[in-house]
């Protein structure tokens, strides 16, 4: 038994190592705590050890959580930074922290809930499912702790529990999209003689920004193709959500038809076999990412299937955000344009907000807007910052 | 027949509880076929194994080619050149024929192994015994006679100079067993010293040139095959005074009914068309050597082995036996030979093994009742006098007589009324024998029935009203215990018609 | 040492499960100390009762998790479907709720017999059938993970909120009263280990999966119909399953289609961590809840010092390669 | 005298037998598949959806070729999912975010396979836990690695646009004319040939098939059993290496913490070609046969407008029937 006990102490004390041991890993950038570490020694040496309250304490004294949908994508490395620029120029701390998958609900209800728990000053959320947090929320509003919603915010939240959004409006951002494709295709709709296809590859059917982006861009296009005289249906083969969200019926053999994918989970592989069902179907002119991963699937089918490009008799290709592989796509003319958010403008945004609505200040939304970037305009300053490898 | 090869001198062996080898002599001659022979138990394969370092002995000297060795595994006596033909061979399925001859020990061209070359090789040792197998033929898919001659052959790509049949014929056909014969000679003509262990009589005739007789552990004699006979062979393996006095007459009243009825059962190879009775209150005995199907025509009976036909009477009544649960149902017992693997559940109480058949007697609603469970064990610990700390002891901390005891335990607390001892006492100190012997004569008395499947003469003498002799499948004598003698078992044993 | 292994208290709840429990409280200790330092500026502290209360969220579903696959790998088998079981048993028993108007009670007992049926299945398969565990289970996890997505349509599916219509369920996780939460579901956690741990050490059912796990045949050659006690413990199993996600529910509130194969591995590590050995044969309930609680512990305080979530999974992974090898060790020393 | 104990006719004729019933059996079912894939979705029979089907085989072949070796030994290796995300995560990082020259990147990926392999090789053979059960603990721990190295980002290796992309034309070369040739395909047959040579043909492959067939009596004939056992898993750890390359070249980003199911597919695709889950039997051809299945299931069942949800039933399904079949061959040879 006394081998028992030693394995007790061994696991312990291997889990203390490796937890106090290496901070995050290898890396530099990621680790907020990291980072944020550094910037606590750097502000002036009068930080003060008593736990700073809703009111106008010294900025110093200020701690601010934020939970976002994860750190997987390139996207919200970009927020991360407008964070810690932010939080350094007013030298307040921030934990910027995150699901390990975009999908994963269970982990951001336990982060969300260890923010309570470290009782901040403001919290700042961008949540998976409204739903899934709502106890949370009601808690924070008795706790009187402020919360500011972020990217696609707090949709359908309790009365006062959210003082501001800073995100972007994920069905505008859709619409967007849908409208420079629409104006690529338009010649080709019009001169249609039998039925053509819009392809739109989302990465699920549960996560509020992917749905909106999707149905924005469904709603929109329809509109536009109806105002061509167009009849326009959704393929039968199409996601249920999408169809009673955005409202289009569904009829096969309309003059437009749009097409929308779910794989059965979020891998490159299962959204990659989505795309190239699409983009091989001969009546194809167009596809829709709704994000990041999405976009990526369709340079993934792409590659086998050379469809993709703005020239003649290709198949419009359109993404959302940006990363190494969509600006290279953009960048190559393979893709007419991606929408990006503002995703550093918001990391600032979100902090401003946070630190005001700690100090019980007024606060009003933000929309930190998006706009659709194509291989001429990406490299305007106003527009490169917001794209990131 | 050469000078001698091989000399074992006053080899010693021995267990806890259990003296296996006492002062046994063996020599072995080149271009000779020895017979070991003795009733199952004698210690012929206790003898091997010290021989081919698998064992380690207590006393004695073995002097091999002139110089004394000592192997402490198969491996190192494979190499020096004595090999051990099993029973049980241990082959790799699903490798060919070749690669099984030549593992660890494959011809190479460069890194690759050289697969044609071994098959040619394989095939010149095929030819030089005269078997015809296909070298690229995958182990498993041949039948046991010809997996023997692979080992054979495997045996003399090692240069073996001694090599050990032990039981080879017991699963053979009689084509197989002629070609074995004929690969025996030619490896006799080769100068090759042969060990061959086995009981079947007419063989011994047929192949051997001497014959070395173990009983109980011990070195009887070793007499030249052509000048002795059958009887005298017999004899020198069963001579043994009988210390215990053998019972005399049956214990069975006349007028005792038949409780259970078998007539043509069938169950592959080792049970063809076996018939018998069992009266209330009597000892069957079940004898004969290894390999005569005993354990398996128990197994089928019992439902744990399918049977193809046969039917069985429960107290004249005929009940369809198809799975042990049936069996149990109708009051039958089986107290395997493999107590650790079939009998008990070891890291289990004592407790809950012996109510392990009849649990749904111990219950209380949904819950067991520990309070009854432990009383019925109890009493069956105090009533066969298992030396255990308590109930609650862990059956793997008993010894095996104790073991035997709770599984006995198993079956009286489900009271059934027929039960079969399939080597009761194996494994068991001489004191617990005893113990068993006198437990099995109360539980008879009480008017339950018994079949003893035993391979211990002693104790199939002692214990049995009617005797019942199998030799590979078949039943070949049945005689009432006032008639029984060693001798008459032991050539009823050995009739292969 | 020995006078401790055998004095009566200590017998009850198993020596093994009291060297977890010291475990348990070392991490926790460990924790509180750690928190403060490296997580230095929020002003966090560890020991709240607020921290811990969110910490048992956790617990509560993969506890039932837990429980019901020791039963299984007390037989010597495993089963790997098990998180998408419950995942599938959360979405369709919710589905019928919100979108069917099912009552709430029904819609409970649905999600327990859709466990049940998956047990059925793994269990029909294994014992009649002879697959290998593992693969089979593996295998119905991906049927589970479809059969989910093909009832809700691929949606996720949100279960009432506590102060809506149907929202009693969550009084079994959490109930406010006067500001403090208490803990419903680790009493219903605790409730159902104690039924689980009677089940496995004072009934037939219990008796027999032992006995099958330990030595099959020996349990076959004394009457006893194994191929139907280990489908049980498949079934018990799957309905536990069904249990857990009313648990997940009453926590997190929605279940998307195609998730929950995660927790399999945390279910499986709680399980072995406890002194369940993986041969089958020895399994301890207790062992099973307190590795549950190291398990949800180690979560809330990697997430209290604000650390990668994914340290959860190395430092379950290395524990549990740790106790089994210590637990192998000693049972190579006792045969 | 026929020394053959069982089989008919069919399955005795020598042509037969050198391919092994399995693989014959395996070949039909891919074309059966192929020829109501290509009837029920005519975009099935472009030359694009074969590259497609490519770019999901590559990686799933090299993870098989890995497991079969553990299979083959009577053990599995559930570490090789999550293993390739982890592997591919290092290498891209130290490549993209840490500037590092490509070729370090892919060493270091497969050394990552390497190491891993060694640890559950010992693992199993010196530790004695069960073969899934201790890689289902380095399935977690490499889950979780990647993720620390990187802090959770996701990585995309070069793109073939940039001048270190060239991994990505290793496996899918463009031509001037912009067609691409699936050139990760020869790699794939390569490999397959080499391992499968090595397991029939050399010392060490031959005592891997003997300790899955009978451990004890390979211990018995002298043979090092925990070395051999060992080697299988470093060469499972190896092909997951490989297979990481092959991954990270087709797809555009690799997130941390994925990869967890793919260990599925690549077991599954072994067993269907052939492999026995008891060991001592399995064939490289057979799983690569075996994954062609599993990856044209995968890229054929969405285009016949399947909803994603029925592939995996769909999916689930055919490898309980593949087990079932390995458990009816077993139970004959028995």
């Amino acid at each position: 038994m006394k081998k028992k006990l030693l394995a007790a102490l061994l696991s312990v004390a291997m889990v203390a190592t490796l937890l106090a041991g290496c901070g995050g890993g290898g890396s530099d950038t990621t680790d907020t705590t990291e980072t944020t570490d550094t910037t606590e020694e750097t502000t002036d040496a009068a930080e003060t050890e008593e736990t700073a309250d809703a009111g106008t304490a010294a900025a110093g004294d200020l701690h601010l959580e934020i939970v976002s949908k994860g750190l997987q994508h390139a996207y919200w490395q970009a927020v991360l930074n407008g964070v810690n620029s932010k939080a350094e120029e007013l030298g307040v701390s921030v934990n910027f922290v995150g699901p390990d998958s975009e999908s994963n609900i269970q982990q951001q209800v336990q982060q969300l809930e260890s923010a309570l728990n470290a009782d901040p000053s403001a919290i700042g959320l961008a949540a998976l499912d409204t739903e899934s947090v709502m106890d949370l929320l009601n808690r924070a509003v008795e706790a009187g702790i402020p919360i500011v919603g972020f990217d696609s915010g707090v949709p359908g939240a309790p009365e006062g529990a959210i003082v501001a959004n800073c995100s972007t409006d994920n069905l505008a951002a859709g619409g967007l999209a849908a409208e420079n494709v629409y104006a690529a295709i338009q010649a080709t709709v019009q001169a249609a003689t039998s039925p053509v296809r819009v392809g739109v590859v989302a990465q699920d059917a549960t996560s509020e920004s992917v749905v909106n982006r999707g149905v924005g861009f469904i709603t929109k296009i329809a509109e536009l193709a109806e105002a061509d005289g167009k009849t326009v249906g959704m393929a039968s083969v199409s996601n249920e959500r999408y169809v009673t969200d955005s409202g289009v019926e569904v009829n096969d053999d309309a003059d437009f038809i749009i097409e929308v994918r779910v794989p059965a989970s979020v891998t490159s592989e299962l959204s990659a076999a989505d795309a190239s069902a699409i983009l091989e179907q001969d009546d194809t002119i167009a596809i829709y990412g709704s994000n990041e991963h999405s976009a990526n699937a369709i340079i993934t089918a792409n590659e086998n299937l050379n469809k993709c490009g703005t020239g003649e008799g290709q198949v419009i290709a359109a993404g959302f955000d940006s990363g190494a592989g969509i600006m290279d796509a953009v960048r190559s003319g393979l893709f007419l344009g991606a929408v990006t958010q503002a995703p550093v403008a918001m990391g600032e945004k979100l902090v401003e907000t946070l630190v005001a609505a700690a100090n019980g200040e007024e606060v009003s939304d933000i929309d930190t807007g998006c706009q659709w970037y194509t291989a001429e305009n990406m490299d305007d300053p106003e527009i490169a910052q917001n794209l990131y490898e | 027949m050469g000078d001698v090869i091989l000399t074992m001198k006053g080899i010693d062996k021995s267990f806890p509880g259990v003296h296996a080898l006492d002062h046994v002599d063996l020599e072995v001659r080149k271009g000779e076929v020895h017979a070991l022979m003795g009733e199952n138990g004698a210690g012929k394969s206790t003898l091997m194994k010290v021989l081919t370092g698998i064992y380690s002995k207590d006393a004695g000297t073995i002097t091999f080619e002139g110089r004394e060795v000592e192997f402490t595994n198969p491996r190192e006596a494979q190499d020096a050149g004595i090999v051990i033909v099993h029973q049980e061979l241990n082959m790799l399925g699903h490798l060919t024929v070749a690669q099984n001859i030549f593992i660890g020990r494959e011809f190479m061209k460069g890194r690759l192994i050289d697969d044609k070359k071994m098959n040619e090789e394989a095939r010149k040792l095929f030819d030089q015994l005269g078997i015809d197998i296909d070298p690229t033929e995958t182990m498993s898919r041949l039948t046991v006679g010809k997996q023997q001659m692979c080992e054979i052959a495997k045996a003399i790509s090692h240069e073996a100079k001694v090599i050990i049949f032990d039981e080879p014929s017991a699963a053979l056909t009689e084509a197989e067993i002629d070609e074995l014969f004929k690969i025996i000679r030619d490896l006799r003509d080769r100068q090759l010293g042969i060990v061959y262990i086995s009981h079947r009589m007419d063989e011994i005739k047929v192949i051997t040139d001497r014959v070395t007789v173990m009983r109980d552990g011990g070195y009887v004699g070793t007499l030249i095959t052509k000048d002795c006979t059958k009887e005298d062979i017999i004899n020198m393996m069963v001579g043994r005074v009988i210390y215990e006095d053998p019972k005399t007459e049956s214990q069975v009243a006349e007028d005792a009914p038949v409780v259970l009825k078998v007539e043509h059962l069938n169950a592959g190879r080792m049970v063809q068309d076996v018939s018998f009775e069992l009266r209330k209150g009597e000892i069957l005995g079940f004898s004969g050597l290894m390999g005569a199907g005993r354990t398996e025509t128990m197994r089928a009976l019992f439902g744990a082995d399918p049977k193809q036909s046969g039917d069985i009477y429960v107290n004249g009544e005929k009940v369809d036996i198809k799975t042990p649960q049936d069996a149990v149902k109708h009051g039958i017992g089986y107290l395997s030979e493999d107590r650790k693997r079939f009998g008990i559940v070891v890291d289990k109480t004592v407790a809950e093994n012996s109510t392990m058949a009849s649990l749904e007697n111990y219950m209380k609603g949904i819950f067991i009742d520990k309070k009854k469970e432990n009383e019925a064990a109890q009493k069956y610990v105090d009533l066969l006098k298992t030396k255990t700390p308590g109930v609650d002891q862990l059956v793997v901390n008993l010894s095996g007589g104790n073991q035997q005891k709770v599984v006995i335990a198993k079956w009286l607390v489900r009271n059934c009324d027929i039960l079969i001892f399939d080597e009761p006492t194996r494994g068991i100190d001489v004191g617990a024998k005893s113990e068993i012997y006198h437990l099995m004569n109360e539980l008879v008395a009480e008017g339950k029935s018994i079949i003893m499947v035993s391979s211990e003469m002693t104790e199939i003498l002692r214990m049995s009203d009617r005797i019942i002799i199998m030799c590979e499948g078949r039943k070949t004598g049945e005689l009432g215990i006032e008639e029984a003698t060693q001798e008459r078992i032991m050539h009823a044993a050995t009739l292969r018609n | 040492m020995d006078k401790i292994r055998n004095n009566a208290i200590v017998k009850k709840i198993g020596f093994n499960s009291l060297v977890l429990l010291v475990i348990m409280i070392l991490l926790y200790i460990l924790f509180a100390i750690l928190v403060p330092i490296v997580n230095a500026k929020a002003n966090t502290t560890f020991v709240s009762w607020s921290r811990i209360v969110s910490a048992l969220n956790y617990a509560y579903f993969l506890g039932f998790l837990s429980l019901g696959v020791t039963f299984v790998i007390a037989t010597g088998g495993i089963d790997f479907s098990i998180g998408p079981v419950m995942f599938c048993a959360a979405l369709i028993s919710g589905y019928q709720l919100t979108m069917k108007g099912w009552p709430l009670v029904v819609c409970l007992l649905l999600s327990v017999l859709v466990g049940a049926m998956f047990g059925v299945f793994n269990g029909l398969l294994v014992s009649f059938g002879g697959l290998p565990s593992f693969i089979t289970s593996m295998a119905s996890m991906m049927i589970a993970k479809g059969v989910g997505s093909v009832w809700t349509k691929t949606q996720s599916v949100s279960w009432p909120q506590s102060a809506a219509e149907n929202g009693a369920y969550r009084n079994l996780v959490r109930i406010n009263v006067g500001g403090v939460d208490i803990p419903t579901g680790l009493i219903i956690l605790l409730v159902g280990a104690i039924i689980c741990s009677i089940i496995l050490n004072k009934t037939k059912i219990g008796r027999y999966i032992l006995c099958i796990g330990s030595n099959r045949e020996a349990v076959r050659l004394s009457g006893v119909n194994t191929k139907k006690w280990e489908t049980l413990a498949y079934i018990i199993c799957g309905l536990m399953a069904g249990i857990a996600a009313i648990f997940y529910v009453g926590a997190y509130t929605t279940v998307q289609p195609g998730l929950g194969d995660t927790f399999n591995n945390d279910a499986i590590a709680g399980c072995v961590m406890g002194g369940t050995s993986m041969a089958g044969g020895v399994a301890s309930i207790g062992g099973t809840l307190i590795g549950v609680l190291i398990i949800s512990l180690l979560q809330e305080g990697i997430l209290a010092m604000g650390k990668n979530i994914n340290y959860q999974y190395i430092i379950t992974g290395l524990i549990v390669l740790v106790v089994v090898y210590t637990d192998l060790r000693s049972r190579r020393r006792r045969s | 005298m026929t020394d053959k104990k069982n089989g008919n006719a069919f399955t005795n004729n020598p042509i037969v037998r050198a391919i092994g019933v399995q693989k014959i059996v395996v070949v039909l079912v891919l074309i059966i598949m192929l020829v109501f894939f290509g009837v029920a979705a005519p975009s099935f029979r472009s030359y694009a959806s074969l590259l497609s089907i490519m770019d999901y085989t590559y990686y799933l072949a090299f993870l098989g070729i890995g497991v079969t070796f553990c299979l083959i030994t009577g053990g599995v290796d559930l570490s090789i999912g999550t293993g390739m995300f982890c592997y591919a995560l290092i290498g891209g990082y130290l490549i993209t975010k840490q500037g590092m020259p490509v070729i370090v990147g892919i060493l270091v990926t497969l050394l990552c396979g390497v190491i891993m392999g060694l640890i559950n090789g010992l693992i199993v053979s010196k530790g004695g836990h069960a073969p899934f059960l201790a890689t289902l603990c380095t399935m977690m721990i490499a889950r979780g690695l990647g993720a620390i190295f990187t802090g959770g980002v996701s990585i995309t290796w070069p793109l073939s646009s940039s001048p270190e992309g060239w991994t990505r034309s290793i496996f899918k070369f463009s031509l001037a004319s912009g067609t691409k040739i699936p050139l990760g395909f020869l790699w794939v047959m390569i490999a397959a040939v080499v391992m499968s040579i090595f397991l029939n043909k050399t010392r060490p492959g031959r005592y891997i098939i003997a300790i899955g067939s009978n451990k004890e009596a390979t211990r018995l004939s002298g043979i090092n059993v925990a070395k051999y056992q060992t080697l299988a898993y470093v060469i499972s750890g190896f092909f997951t290496g490989l297979a990481a390359l092959a991954y990270s070249s087709a797809f555009q980003s690799m997130a941390p913490g994925g990869g967890a199911g793919t260990e599925l597919n690549a077991i599954g695709g072994a067993i269907i070609g052939g492999t026995s889950m008891s060991g001592g039997s399995g064939s490289i051809a057979g799983t690569i046969l075996g994954v062609f299945i599993m990856s044209v299931l995968q890229t054929g069942l969405p285009k016949v407008n399947l909803q994603a949800n029925m592939q995996q039933i769909i999916i689930g399904v055919v490898l309980i029937i593949a087990v079932y079949i390995d458990v009816l061959k077993n139970k004959k040879l028995s």
